[in-house]
């Protein structure tokens, strides 16, 4: 008889929390989206237009920041929005989904890459269907796209992390670099901006990147990276992770060994909250990021601003952002190509103990 | 010598319409065109231009699936292919990044697969104690090890010259080069394992590989050459695969050894050995690609699509027992 | 069962009685109506030819079968077994001819395996490690019983199922074939054990082949035959050949219709056959139409010798000659294309695809023959099989039939057909044909031998039967411990002078 | 051959336990010489936090191996209790870090009831039973997320339980290990198991009921994937629903470098520990022996093959020289 007793309890326990989490899910969004909404006016510009983004895989909170703002954008504008969480953060994954969406026949579609040159490929086909392409996040290949929504320019975020790490080294020793995927171009493109920098202004001279080490975007992997970086580097002074999963991971390593390491790099508020702050107590005393939550709005409207044809996507075209703080945008050249363009959302925004705990609820 | 009795034993095969309209390979083709039939009513973007167009990312998995569909009839598994689809293409995109001419670079990746194969089915010939999955697990891993190191701590790489390889995903007309590849091998491979002695040998092989031997089949050399064979079409696999991403990383081809285990099951394969017919493992990859194809067009969660198959696959081989369970019922109330 | 015949039970002392028990598996009655009585004490001997009944019948008391009628009545009560574990704790217990125990695990942990000895909730190893020692010291072994069992010997794998049933509290210990796989020095150590067993009261009922074993060890002996109870008899008042009459049923002569056939030239012959550990030096040869019979105990290295020839395990030396030409046999398929054709002892894992049907089966071996180019032939394949199943008389409905269906001397002739079908046979091998074999299917089966004899086939025939060796063969050879002891014609070979041969 | 060397040879070849001790012993000592603190406690206690899952997950893993099965679908089940903990602690349901461990426990014990029916009574091949529930539960893990995670501040309290430093791994660690010792060597249960795995048929017969055993080693690897899952989110501070993927490779892989059989029966609990500390001391060892950590899998996979083929290999020379002794 106990052996039943015991089942029964169990299986009791498992539909509890069955029936229970999904509840939980919805119950977040609804509340979340009210608070945001009442602020914004919109001017009905999607009506009739279906538009989709593609994140770079699912079960991560900075890429539902963004596709929530994408779709609180192109709703509030009236058109219907789509959003596809990837399998995997693989290429590959997002290759399945944007044909997907071909098929579905979108009027645009926005894409936060894995790859710099795997979608090629499915994007020359999309935008031969007539479908608008633009990137957000991390960019593809200039010719695979028609602009690219630049969260921070590369170079303003390489010259802030370079001056972070500069700030918190005391202006020389051993620092190290914890990234995403290798593959990832956003990171790369900082990280070579970093390197950059600091060769040009011999002020830098005495910083010693000793590694890049790559996370995966996976917490363990990013765990397992950052211990291995602290035991082959005793006098290891600062580490800088570029990534939400990463600096999140070598956040709670560095806080739990207490270790005089100190830490930078791109977080989201929400994750990082735990460990922003001055004192000993605390891994890392400041990092930068911008609102996922604005660059996820800024790809919508850029979106609406293709399909209405009002932008092509050459340089110095300029369209209205509905009530953005910096609306109207103008598209800026890629580095110094003339023909390339994307649009930078603004400059990096720091993040230190005082006005962590009021953006920790945005996003 | 004619026999005493003159009892006489019938040759004829009689009722063969009405196994094969019974026979689980008819039943997955009744399932396949209800997925097409599904698909039509949930997603009106559900046409053949449109299925085509979302297909060639699933169909080098199937390359992979045949050659599985052999070795489960052996009554052996191989979960290492997914690490040989990673090792043939990055060893076949360093190849392409030292400038080797394009025929090497597609030389390169069939012949890696080979090579693994190769090397499951001598230890698995030589060491028959051992279970194929202890085998290939310690290969699985091996090969992804040389992966990873090859690929250095990057831990991807990507094509240089995309445009030779672009052949290999070209279109004629709707239909992508890759599906009328996948038919070729496919035929060839459901006609050797159903047709030919060599196909027989493996259901004999599967079913008692004892009575294979004193029947005279070299059971040892046969089963070197299907870990061969199967590892040849991961390196094929890898190559469809670089056609479409034009790359490869530490991650390429994780999970493909389940997928395609998953669909020989679904399709009839039996992982015992000595049942199961390819027809219907070809069928079944169909019918995953096509649902996950409908499925996708109504944007559901990528990761429910994945929830839908393993239930499918588990619904699929619990029918028998499901069956049998209904038959003792029944045998019950009529004793009662 | 009323009260007169059970008191009169109590005063005959009969502790186990079997009465009208049936038993019916698919196709065949493998016990119709039989009776059985033991007395307290009493060591009981249960004989038969093979397929006879005898190990249905144990498993019936053992409880692995449930009889469809009959009763079985446990010191006069009525009593009924749902499955082993019952009638082992009535104290009854089985030691099976292969014993079925846990290989990778320790000799105690045999013995105990669901009657552990335990302390609250936790296994008691210190005593129950002792007491198996002392188990095992009462039989006296010579090994420890930490040891694995799959480490152990035939022999002393047996002594350790012994030593399970004592520890059980048996009352009637049941022995199948327990000298069967045992050297001479080996059967006399179970002599003294089954003594021993006796003097504590416990009740034994053993099955064997061997007279000897009857004589030495039994007081009664129960004779079955195709199924069917013959009679219980004291085992100084019949002699052996009456015992043999009663277990076979008519006269050894005309069971065996052994033709008189000119003896042609020379067809296999193997010189100075070695491989460590199973035979040494074989040499013997077979020539035209004749019948040449290899016997001796199991373990003798009869059958490892006919798997070297051909080709099946690979020989340390030894040559084979096939008419005078020398053949060189890697593998199995080297001696079937010379025309050295096995039927291998274990019909059901070597002979036969028991999930196949019966066509394909036959056309295993040759299906490259018959096919055109690479593609299989089924028409002609169904055609071959047809023709060849019904020369050997095989009782089927259709070629399609899975040859599980199929009693064992059924299964025999398809193994039969398979190697007649190899059209370049010429000399055939046949290990064990008619174990388990019905009486009715054995007479064809040596009838086949004599037709394959009278074609100039050369046979072999590998066989522990006795009266069979005797009753086929033109010559026999006698193996013991791997090596040929002898080589007896026809004429001057007798039951006495093979066993001699046979026992070292 | 005399005796006594048989005796040696048989001893050290015969008990696995001896042979990967000595296998352990030498690869620290080499270790040792090449960086002297590695053997510091700060380090072994690393080693141990770091490897905590899979040696966990172990014990359950050589329970379903001895009945001659495999789990693959652990670490689905494992994300799938994570993640409903993270939940349950991110909408504030609850916070008790008994409780979750109870619930995540619960969870994995149904997932893995369920493997188990349908593994014995629907007599499905277990790789393709586990391989449907591995997409199943880690599809679920994700549905249920709604791609949210839990963040370190939604677990702040509970993940000081399984802190670096913090005791709460190595006690459950601890804990498993002796009560799994004791339940496969001492009870009833645990020799059944064996039984089962040996030979399913006499275990049959001398009254095991095979189906109920089979059944409750599937529960029993579900409840530890579950209480791993919940571990998980306390030492990384975190649940997301791709966490662990793939990983169940490695445990199986301590099980079989441990000496266990995968055709069932043989095995011990002391065998999986140091199977699994081989592993863990091996991806520790790589980069103090110059090798960069990606030269990790190579090596780990080459280990799993010698290991096994050389099993093999020892007991063909055992073969032939027990062949040898038979005198002709």
């Amino acid at each position: 008889m106990r052996r039943k007793t015991v089942s029964l309890l169990l299986a009791a326990a498992m539909m509890t929390s069955f029936a229970a989490a999904p509840v939980f899910a919805e119950e977040i969004e609804t509340e979340e989206a009210t608070q945001e909404e009442a602020e914004h006016v919109y001017t009905n510009a999607a009506d009739g237009m279906t538009l989709a983004i593609v994140t770079k895989a699912a079960g991560n909170p900075y890429n539902e920041k963004e596709a929530e703002g994408f779709t609180e954008v192109v709703e509030g504008e009236g058109g219907t929005v789509v959003v596809q969480h990837p399998e995997s953060a693989t290429a590959d994954a997002q290759i399945a989904v944007i044909n997907s969406l071909i098929s579905q026949g979108v009027d645009a579609i926005a894409v936060a890459a894995n790859d710099t040159n795997a979608l090629s490929a499915v994007l020359q086909e999309a935008m031969d269907e007539g479908i608008k392409i633009l990137t957000l996040d991390s960019d593809v290949a200039p010719e695979d796209r028609a602009t690219f929504c630049n969260q921070a320019g590369v170079q303003e975020v390489g010259q802030s992390l370079i001056d972070a790490v500069y700030d918190l080294t005391g202006g020389e020793g051993q620092y190290a670099i914890l990234s995403a995927t290798s593959q990832a171009t956003n990171q790369n493109a900082w990280i070579e901006a970093m390197k950059a920098i600091s060769e040009e202004d011999e002020k830098y001279a005495s910083l010693d990147l000793v590694e890049v080490a790559y996370g995966d975007d996976e917490y363990q992997k990013s765990t397992d990276q950052t211990e291995a970086l602290l035991q082959k580097y005793p006098d290891l002074k600062v580490i800088c992770a570029p990534t939400t999963v990463g600096i999140a991971a070598a956040a709670k390593v560095l806080q739990d060994q207490k270790s005089e390491v100190v830490l930078t790099g791109l977080g989201l508020p929400s994750e990082m909250a735990e460990y922003i702050g001055d004192d000993e107590e605390h891994s890392c005393p400041y990092m930068f990021l911008w609102n996922p939550i604005d660059l996820g709005r800024l790809a919508a409207y850029t979106a609406i601003a293709l399909v209405n044809e009002t932008i092509t996507g050459a340089i110095d075209d300029e369209f209205e952002a509905g009530d953005m703080e910096s609306s109207p945008y103008t598209l800026t050249a890629v580095g110094d190509s003339e023909e390339f363009s994307e649009i930078i959302l603004g400059p990096p925004f720091k993040f230190d103990p005082e006005n962590i705990e009021e953006w920790k609820e945005v996003y | 010598m004619a026999g005493k009795s003159g009892r006489t034993i019938s040759a004829e095969p009689r009722g063969t319409v009405k196994k094969l309209l019974f026979s689980w390979e008819s039943a997955m083709v009744l399932v396949f065109l209800g997925v097409i039939l599904l698909g039509n009513v949930i997603s009106p973007y559900y046409t053949l231009k449109n299925v085509f167009r979302e297909m060639p990312k699933y169909l080098s998995e199937i390359f992979i699936m045949l050659a599985m569909g052999y070795i489960l009839v052996l009554g052996d598994i191989d979960i290492s292919v997914g690490s040989i689809v990673c090792l043939s293409a990055t060893l076949a995109c360093i190849a392409d990044n030292a400038g080797l001419p394009f025929v090497l670079v597609v030389l390169i990746c069939i012949l890696t697969g080979l090579a693994c194969g190769c090397l499951n089915g001598f230890i698995a010939s030589h060491f028959t104690e051992l279970p194929t999955m202890i085998i290939t697990l310690g290969t699985q891993i091996i090969f992804r090890g040389i992966a990873e190191v090859s690929l250095g701590p990057g831990g991807s790489i990507s094509l240089q010259n995309k445009d030779a390889i672009k052949l290999l995903s070209r279109k004629i007309g709707i239909i992508p080069v890759s599906f009328f590849v996948v038919l070729v091998f496919a035929l060839i491979f459901i006609v050797v394992l159903g047709r030919t002695t060599f196909g027989r040998k493996l259901y004999a092989i599967g079913s008692n590989s004892t009575a294979a031997k004193y029947a005279g089949i070299d059971v040892q050399k046969i089963r070197w050459i299907v870990f061969t064979v199967a590892g040849t079409m991961a390196g094929v696999c890898a190559l469809f695969f670089l056609a479409s991403t034009y790359g490869a990383s530490t991650t390429t081809g994780q999970g493909f050894e389940m997928e395609v285990i998953a669909m020989c099951v679904f399709g009839g394969i039996a992982t015992t050995g000595g049942k199961g017919k390819l027809i219907g493992g070809f069928f079944a990859a169909f019918i995953i690609v096509c649902l996950r194809i409908a499925l996708g067009q109504i944007n559901m969660n990528t990761q429910l699509i994945l929830v839908i198959i393993g239930a499918m696959l588990i619904v699929s081989v619990l029918i028998p027992a499901i069956g049998n369970a209904l038959r003792l019922a029944r045998k019950k109330a009529e004793k009662a | 069962m009323s009260d007169i015949e059970a008191s009169a039970a109590q005063q005959e002392d009969i502790i186990l009685e079997l009465r009208g028990i049936t038993k019916i598996f698919p196709g065949v009655k493998a016990l119709n109506n039989v009776h059985f009585q033991l007395r307290r004490g009493e060591v009981h001997a249960l004989m038969g030819e093979n397929g006879a009944g005898k190990s249905t019948f144990i498993k019936v008391i053992t409880g692995v079968h449930e009889p469809e009628e009959g009763q079985i009545f446990l010191n006069g009560q009525e009593v009924h077994f749902r499955n082993p574990k019952d009638a082992s704790a009535m104290g009854i217990a089985a030691v099976y001819q292969h014993p079925t125990s846990y290989a990778q695990l320790s000799v105690t942990e045999n013995i105990f395996m669901g009657h552990e000895i335990m302390k609250g909730r936790m296994i008691d190893w210190a005593a129950m490690n002792k007491e198996a020692q002392a188990l095992l010291e009462r039989l006296n072994a010579n090994f420890r019983v930490t040891e694995e069992m799959g480490a152990l010997s035939v022999a002393q794998q047996q002594m350790v199922e012994i030593a399970k049933a004592l520890s059980t509290g048996a009352k009637i210990v049941i022995l199948d074939e327990p000298t069967a796989a045992l050297t001479a020095n080996e059967s006399k150590e179970l002599y003294r054990i089954v003594d021993q067993l006796r003097d504590e009261g416990v009740s034994v009922i053993f099955i064997s082949h061997r007279m000897e074993d009857m004589y030495r060890l039994a007081t009664r002996v129960t004779v079955f035959r195709d199924s069917q109870y013959i009679g219980t008899y004291d085992v100084d008042k019949i002699t052996t050949a009456d015992l043999i009459k009663a277990m076979v049923g008519r006269e050894i002569s005309d069971m065996y219709p052994k033709p008189e056939v000119a003896i042609g030239g020379e067809l296999l012959r193997i010189e100075n056959f070695s491989r460590q550990g199973f035979f040494k030096d074989v040499s013997l040869n077979v020539h035209a139409g004749e019948i040449v019979g290899l016997t001796g105990l199991v373990g003798a290295g009869r059958t490892e010798t006919m798997e070297a020839v051909c080709g099946i395990t690979k020989p340390d030396s030894g040559k084979v000659y096939l008419e005078g030409r020398e053949l060189s046999i890697r593998k199995p398929k080297d001696a079937m294309k010379a025309g050295i054709i096995l039927l291998p002892e274990d019909r059901q894992r070597q002979g036969l695809i028991l999930k196949w049907g019966l066509g394909r089966n036959v056309t295993l071996p040759i299906q490259e023959e018959m096919a055109n180019s690479v593609f299989n032939n089924e028409k002609k394949e169904r055609q071959v099989a047809r023709e060849y199943l019904e020369s050997v008389d095989t009782k089927a409905v259709t070629i399609f039939d899975a040859a599980s269906s199929l009693s064992g001397g059924n299964q025999q002739k398809v193994v039969v057909a398979k190697a007649l079908a190899q059209k370049n046979m010429k000399v055939v091998i046949m290990d064990e044909p008619t174990k388990g074999v019905d009486v009715g299917a054995k007479a064809e089966i040596y009838a086949i031998m004599g037709d394959l004899a009278k074609q100039g086939y050369g046979i072999i025939l590998i066989s522990s039967e006795m009266p069979e060796i005797l009753g086929m063969s033109d010559r026999i050879y006698a193996m013991c411990k791997g090596r040929i002891t002898g080589c007896l014609d026809r004429s001057e070979a007798t039951q006495e002078k093979i066993l001699e041969l046979s026992m070292e | 051959m005399n005796k006594k060397e048989n005796g040696i040879f048989r001893k050290i070849t015969g008990s696995r336990e001896a042979s990967l001790l000595i296998v352990l012993i030498i690869l620290l000592a080499l270790i040792e010489l090449l960086q002297p603190s590695f053997l510091a406690p700060q380090n072994i206690a690393q080693i141990f936090r770091n490897n905590a899952l899979t040696m966990l997950m172990a014990l359950g893993m050589l329970c379903v191996m001895l009945t001659a099965g495999i789990d693959i679908s652990i670490t689905s089940v494992l994300a799938f209790s994570g993640m409903t903990i993270g939940l349950l602690q991110k909408y504030d349901v609850i916070h008790n870090t008994l409780l979750l461990f109870l619930i995540g426990a619960a969870i994995g014990a149904v997932c893995g009831m369920l493997n188990g029916l349908i593994i014995s009574k629907g007599k499905v091949a277990p790789i393709i039973c586990t391989m449907g529930f591995m997409y199943i539960w880690r599809g679920m893990a994700y549905v249920i997320s709604n791609n949210a995670w839990a963040s370190a501040e939604d677990v702040s309290g509970f993940s000081d339980f399984g802190k670096s430093g913090a005791p709460g791994p190595y006690i459950i660690l601890a804990i498993a290990y002796v009560i799994f010792f004791i339940v496969m060597k001492w009870t009833r249960f645990g020799r059944r198991i064996y039984a089962v795995g040996s030979n399913a048929e006499a275990a049959r017969i001398s009254g095991i009921n095979v189906d109920k055993t089979i059944t409750l080693v599937y529960t029993i690897m579900g409840l530890l994937a579950g209480i791993t899952g919940v571990l998980s989110v306390s030492i990384y501070g975190s649940a997301q629903p791709n966490m662990q993927y793939g990983k169940e490779m490695d445990v199986i892989a301590a099980c079989v470098i441990g000496g266990v059989a995968m055709s069932g029966g043989r095995g011990t609990v002391v065998g999986t520990f140091m199977g699994a500390l081989i592993i863990a001391v091996i991806a520790k060892a790589l980069p103090l022996v110059g090798l960069d950590s990606l030269w990790q899998n190579l090596v780990k996979g080459i280990i799993i093959l010698v290991v096994v083929i050389l099993n093999v290999v020892t007991q063909r020379v055992m073969d032939r020289r027990a062949l040898a002794r038979r005198e002709m």
